[in-house]
């Protein structure tokens, strides 16, 4: 069974127009958490053309890579809103009445936790 | 025939009159109440309720049925505990039978937080004449043998209070008990009326503008759950009040062998079983205001699963049917009751979830007030102008649903 | 699922997704500071009807959205 | 008894087949309608026979006579199945002519359908806002999102005869009577009576058809098991007519059930469960409703009571609160309203083809068709509460855990007394990682905490802390934490374990509200926060790696155990403390270090009963435990927190409100000998109640009980003696330990 796994993600809140206009690594993921707050997952960090910028690293949440096939067993189950039809996509909300954060390519997806929630998460949703 | 079908209440319409001594508007259970006790105890029964729907059809036909006074602070446990007086001799005194049952009620902790909750409730609550002991676990399993005391692991029972008197009994039965008294003694009930607007002389109320025309009274007492913002508005008076939906279910019948009335604040959630056999079943308000009947499946999905996660045997019941009230809360969690500052209006409102167990008490001192023009003693703290003056009535007590 | 609200950066979800918040409004008659005080921290409108309210997005981007919404059947306007 | 079925057999007609009636007696309509074939089904009760499938080993009981089904003794945990979610643009129930109909037509507009069936097995329990349809099948529970419209085609149900005797057992609808015959049910004799129904039976020529006749079934005659029925004809002339079965055709009544409880909502109903009601005869005599035992004789001593309407019938009689749900009774209430409301006024003379003018059904309210909670529970969990990066170590330490302030913590390890003693002697751990983490950058940063919070913010310098009190708009006190400068433009702030949820609310809220140009992030998941405290803390984070000295109240930047940590010199126990704040992966690791690190100094883990012993020895207040919705800083004796020369702040205009009343209570500390007394225990002076107890310990330090409590002004001031658990106490000034507090700033 895959298991939940911390992930090392850079968290910056800017302003919008600056992470707008940020050029992101080749290779990053890049989630948009908010319209002033990306969650990122990159080897090496933008410069963000925000000089009040919080810019700090963020152990905070964990996350698994499950097949597409994997996921939808999850969501089918555990989600009562809608997934988007398109591929690549950022989503967020509850699955599993907890806040969960999900990055969705074609064959595989990554479900993103805090690690707080993560003992739960695994529980209710059989990854434990 | 069943044995609970009503026998002996008989109801009397009249044509409305174009003037009254007392309006009150609003045919539930705390408006018949005081229009009972104005003509029972005062002797006052030029008096008119007026109901825009059919009597009890708004949260008294809609509640959870539960009587007690295990209430957080003294100025509470002791008008809840006059309403608990004034439910158990009610049969007696009206000859009508509302199926009073005295049931005893647990709270239950499950951490340590809540064990300082029941703790200081008991210990308020003897203070000021009412019966609730702290208890263990293993008296909690003695009284509610069906218990599972880990709580399915998640929730262990680690202790609870038990209120001797906590009760029930059968919400319309109380509606038509009080609506029969007062109407034998000459107080009009008038069934689909509805209040438009206020009849004033300055800032003073001195009718109710009606759906049958105008209506004049020396005092209108507001009695209404649920819109009682817009009625209040109409006479010029601003209320703490937000209402929510409080929604609640049942399930079949079933054999009566569960006794107490149980509940779980940290759960939110809590349990009888009627006279009927009927599990009963409520949980929290819902968090937004509204004024919506509807009823969703979150909250019936979701207060299943706590509720067998206390009570495992309550899985394999069938429900029957779930229903919804609007509940007023006020901002501190207490009724409100008294003047108004405006002359010729005042109020009963801020039910919250507890307007059932008020009822009587509610009645018989907002009937005081309206008779005597003094503020009773009782109630004298559940003020509208306790928020100006600084007096919040916060009870922690009250903040379980039930 | 129950009622829906529509949160601008995660899309429609759960009710229960969401933290509700008020705008209080004091009328412009109550002209006294302290009866002023008394009615933005105790006083509500409680329409029966379209209000205007705030939600925070906790199970989304954690951040407030408003909405219009109708008290008498949760239909949301915005 | 062991019965015999055929596959695909439902329960009823195995039942049926075997001559075996459900449930005593009464009308079947083998549709689904009525509740005269509930029985008792491997253990659940009220289950519909008529619309489950026959199983071997299936267990069927009917109904005890003389009482309700008892409580199921289950004991086994949690839901009993599962729930899916499906989501589409049409869901379509009832496939029958109309619902296949719709279920093609959605199809060819290039919808997406899901159809349900109760024929497959897929019971509609209810439709929700936004189009959500929960249905209840044996595998599970769906929950089906409807994107366009939800399409009601469940048909009409049948109208039951009302007549003495319709509580036999060998009554039947015309349906029923189809089906249990095309089952090959013997059904003996069979007399059809057409009562405003027209009833073709051709279709199964195996019945032996007596008689068919036009007219009212005046009676039902036997004793379990009907023997004849007395027919009166359109003429008035009655005829008894001996036979096994009766099929009595009233005609019928739409299933909208879903519909109406579904108002506002995208609800089509199509076929026949748009059509208009049937309304049969009066009710003269029989029962009525079978699910609450009430007769017509009943209906009509309420009536004579004054209740005159369909809500207030239904809650005198109890009619229509049954498993039902007022299927089979509330076509012959409607009739029996309308003709006695008309008898009572004539000009209110209801026409039985306008049926406007009868009183409307009553309300309808989920769930249509009935499901247990083991059921209706799958999908749903508990509130989840989260874990701290060390809640494994805690558990592995074998801490007894408990939630507190919405978390998991550590209430003790084993020797609360040790922990104790550790703290005020040596040095100690505990895990705070619980506390609200905020951090705020930006332009606007100083004007906004500056309006936010009480206290004077611009005089907090880079690399200090300050305690702050957190109050509402209502100038109560929500909550407190540190404000911690970083540099002009950036601060960190810290709430409470039991505020951090709201805290980050609160901050966006008003930072909203008042177009303040800042950057807010939560961090309060992301570190942990360890919390080193004692006598000897400095000796042991100087063995981990501190270099530097840290003053009381400042924080900076070092690396402990190898762990980057954010390191705050502050103190909650009354001795020297830092709280450590680090990456919440790697907090198991540095606990571990220092664990290790502070063996020889007599390090121990403590829990949150040692913590909440040690603060109120020093008299801090707990927010939420010591205080109440009401308490301003004037009540809690803090008022040293504010400064009201400040232009503004949150709550200040409530708290210049509130100064002009009399003072009527205050948050005070107490001392009394030994043993404590439990917190909320009363305060009483004179007899009378004055407060009650917020926290108490026994200190061991200082051989006594210390409490603090609410306490009423008697008489404009506070009394300096109480009665606490009928014990003498008396009032003292807090801290009650080390007053000077050098031991916190050594």
């Amino acid at each position: 069974m895959p298991e939940l796994k911390s992930l090392p993600f850079t968290r910056i809140v800017a302003t919008p127009m600056a992470l707008d206009a940020t050029i992101w690594p080749a290779e990053a993921l890049a989630f948009r958490a908010a319209n002033d707050e990306v969650l990122l997952l990159a080897s090496s960090l933008p410069t963000i053309a925000d000089p009040h910028a919080i810019i700090l690293p963020d152990s905070g949440f964990v996350g698994v890579w499950l097949s597409a096939e994997a996921l939808q067993a999850i969501f089918e189950q555990h989600c009562e809103w809608a997934l988007p039809a398109t591929r690549p996509v950022f989503v967020q909300g509850a699955v599993a009445g907890i806040a969960a954060k999900l990055w969705l390519e074609a064959e595989r997806g990554l479900l993103i936790v805090p690690a707080a929630y993560g003992h739960d998460f695994a529980e209710r949703t059989g990854l434990a | 025939m069943n044995e609970f079908q009503e026998q002996k209440i008989n109801l009397t319409w009249r044509e409305p009159k174009r003037s009254y001594d007392v309006v009150i508007v609003g045919g539930g259970g705390h408006g018949l109440a005081a229009a009972y006790y104005l003509a029972t105890r005062h002797g006052i029964t030029n008096v008119a309720v007026l109901e825009r729907n059919y009597i009890g059809s708004g949260n008294s036909g809609r509640n959870t049925t539960i009587i007690r006074a295990n209430y957080g602070i003294p100025e509470s446990v002791k008008f809840y505990q006059r309403s608990v007086d004034l439910y158990q001799s009610l049969e007696a005194e009206t000859d009508r039978w509302i199926m009073h049952k005295q049931k005893g009620l647990i709270n239950i902790a499950h951490n340590e937080a809540g064990l300082r909750t029941e703790r200081a409730r008991a210990a308020v609550n003897v203070a000021f004449g009412s019966k609730t002991d702290f208890i263990t676990s293993a008296e909690v399993k003695k009284l509610c043998p069906q218990i599972d005391l880990s709580g399915g692991g998640e929730y262990p029972v680690l202790g609870a209070s038990y209120h001797h008197s906590g009760s029930t009994a059968r919400h319309d039965r109380v509606v038509w008990a009080y609506a029969e008294g007062a109407m034998r003694r000459g107080v009009d009930v008038h069934q689909r009326i509805s209040v438009t607007g206020m009849l004033k002389e300055g800032h003073k109320v001195t009718g109710v503008q009606t759906t049958a025309g105008p209506i004049s009274a020396k005092v209108v007492m507001s009695a209404v759950g649920g819109q009682v913002t817009q009625l209040a508005d109409m006479a010029g008076v601003r209320l703490p009040i937000r209402s929510h939906p409080l929604q609640a279910f049942v399930t079949n019948h079933y054999s009566l062998s569960f006794e107490p009335i149980l509940a779980s604040p940290a759960l939110l959630f809590y349990v009888s079983q009627t006279a009927r056999g009927e599990m009963l079943m409520g949980a929290e308000i819902d968090r937004q205001p509204s004024y919506s009947y509807g009823t969703g499946h979150h909250l019936l999905q979701t207060t299943s699963y706590r509720a067998i996660t206390l009570l495992p045997f309550l899985r394999d019941l069938r429900i029957l049917r779930q229903w919804t009230g609007v509940c007023d809360m006020s901002p501190d969690y207490s009724p409100i009751m008294g003047f108004t500052g405006v002359e010729g209006f005042v109020i009963t409102s801020g039910w919250g979830t507890w307007g059932f167990k008020g009822i009587p008490a509610s009645g018989e001192q907002m009937a005081e007030l309206i008779a005597t023009g003094k503020i009773p003693e009782l109630i004298a703290p559940f003020a509208l102008d306790r928020f100006a003056r600084d007096r919040t009535m916060a009870d922690r007590g009250s903040a379980g649903t039930h | 699922m129950s009622i829906q609200i529509s949160c601008p950066h995660c899309g429609k979800r759960p009710i229960e997704e969401f933290t509700y918040g008020e705008i209080p409004r004091v009328p412009d008659h109550i002209t006294d500071p302290d009866a002023r005080n008394v009615d933005r921290v105790f006083m509500y409108t409680n329409p029966a009807g379209v209000q205007t309210e705030r939600w925070f997005h906790l199970y989304g981007c954690r951040r407030w959205l408003t909405v219009r919404r109708d008290t008498r059947d949760n239909q949301m306007s915005e | 008894m062991p019965v015999a079925f055929e596959a695909g057999d439902s329960v009823l007609v195995t039942l049926q087949r075997a001559g075996l009636h459900p449930n005593h007696g009464g009308c079947l309509c083998a549709a689904g309608d009525c509740p005269h074939c509930l029985a008792t089904v491997n253990g659940v009760a009220y289950v519909r026979t008529c619309q489950t499938l026959a199983q071997p080993g299936m267990i069927v009981e009917s109904f005890p006579t003389d009482d309700y089904p008892h409580l199921p003794p289950n004991t086994q945990r949690g839901p009993t199945v599962s729930a899916r979610n499906l989501h589409c643009d049409v869901v379509v129930i009832g496939m029958g002519e109309a619902g296949q109909a719709a279920a093609a037509a959605a199809t060819a507009a290039g919808k997406s359908v899901i159809t349900l069936d109760d024929k497959a097995g897929q019971e509609v329990v209810g439709i929700y806002p936004e189009l959500m349809v929960v249905a209840r099948t044996d595998t599970g529970m769906l929950h089906i999102h409807a994107h366009d419209e939800v399409v009601v085609a469940t048909g009409a149900a049948e109208i039951q005869p009302v007549a003495p005797g319709n509580h036999l057992r060998g009554i039947v609808t015309p349906r029923a009577a189809t089906h249990l015959a095309a089952k090959g049910v013997a059904l003996g004799r069979v007399v059809v009576v057409e009562s405003g129904g027209a009833v073709n039976l051709s279709t199964s020529p195996a019945l032996n058809i007596v008689a068919h006749r036009k007219g009212q079934v005046l009676q039902f005659e036997g004793l379990d098991t009907l023997k004849a029925v007395v027919i009166q004809d359109d003429n008035g002339l009655s005829q008894r007519i001996e036979c096994d079965t009766a099929v009595v055709g009233l005609g019928f009544t739409p299933r909208d059930l879903l519909v109406r409880m579904a108002a506002g909502l995208k609800v089509r109903a199509v076929g026949d469960a748009a059509r208009e009601a049937d309304l049969p005869p009066c009710p003269n005599a029989g029962m009525v409703c079978s699910c609450s035992s009430v007769s017509a004789a009943d209906l009509q001593r309420v009536w004579d009571q004054g209740f005159h309407e369909m809500e207030l019938v239904k809650r005198a009689t109890l009619a229509g609160t049954g498993p039902c749900q007022g299927v089979v009774c509330v076509p012959h209430m409607r009739s029996f309203l309308a003709t006695r409301t008309a008898a009572a006024d004539p000009s209110a003379m209801p026409d039985i083809t306008r049926l406007s003018k009868v009183q409307a059904p009553f309300t309808a309210r989920p769930v249509v068709r009935q499901l247990t909670l083991g059921e209706v529970a799958a999908g749903a969990h508990h509130h989840a509460t989260p874990r701290t990066g060390l809640d494994a170590e805690h558990r592995r330490l074998g801490a007894v855990m408990d939630r507190i302030g919405g978390w998991w913590r550590p209430w003790h390890y084993g020797n609360p007394l040790a922990e104790y003693w550790a703290v005020r002697e040596a040095v100690s751990i505990g895990d705070v990682s619980t506390l609200g983490k905020m951090i705020v950058s930006g332009p606007d940063t100083l004007a906004f905490l500056e309006r936010l919070y009480p206290t004077k913010v611009s005089s907090i310098a880079a690399g200090r802390s300050r305690y702050v009190l957190i109050l509402d708009e209502r100038g109560y006190v929500m909550d407190d934490g540190l404000i911690c400068k970083d540099s002009d433009t950036r601060y960190t702030l810290t709430f409470t374990s039991g505020g951090s949820s709201h805290a980050e609310m609160w901050l966006r809220d008003w930072a909203e509200g008042w177009n303040m140009d800042v950057r807010i992030l939560n961090q309060t998941m992301s570190l942990g926060a360890i919390n080193v405290t004692g006598p000897l803390a400095t000796q042991l984070l100087q063995r981990a790696g501190l270099t530097q000295p840290y003053k009381f109240m400042q924080h900076g930047h070092a690396s402990i155990a190898n762990v980057p940590c954010r390191v705050y010199r502050l103190s909650f126990t009354g001795e020297v403390s830092y709280e450590l704040h680090h990456p919440v992966d790697q907090s198991a690791k540095l606990w571990r270090t220092l664990m290790t690190l502070g063996a020889d100094l007599g390090i121990r883990p403590h829990g949150l009963q040692t913590l909440l012993q040690l603060r109120l020895e020093k008299g801090h207040v707990i927010v939420g435990q010591d205080t109440d919705f009401d308490s301003t800083p004037r009540r809690i004796g803090m008022e040293w927190a504010l400064r009201m020369d400040k232009v503004d702040f949150l709550g200040k205009p409530a708290i210049e409100r509130t100064n002009k009343t009399v003072l009527d209570k205050q948050l005070v500390g107490f001392e009394m000998s030994a043993p404590a007394t439990f917190e909320g225990a009363n305060i009483m002076y004179e007899g009378e109640y004055v407060g009650y107890v917020t926290s108490s310990t026994h200190s061991p330090l200082l051989g006594k009980v210390v409490m603090l409590g609410w306490l009423k002004l008697v008489n404009g001031a506070l009394p300096s003696e109480v009665m606490i658990d009928g014990r003498l106490a008396r009032r003292v000034d807090v801290p009650f330990y080390d007053k000077e507090g050098g031991r916190a700033r050594a």
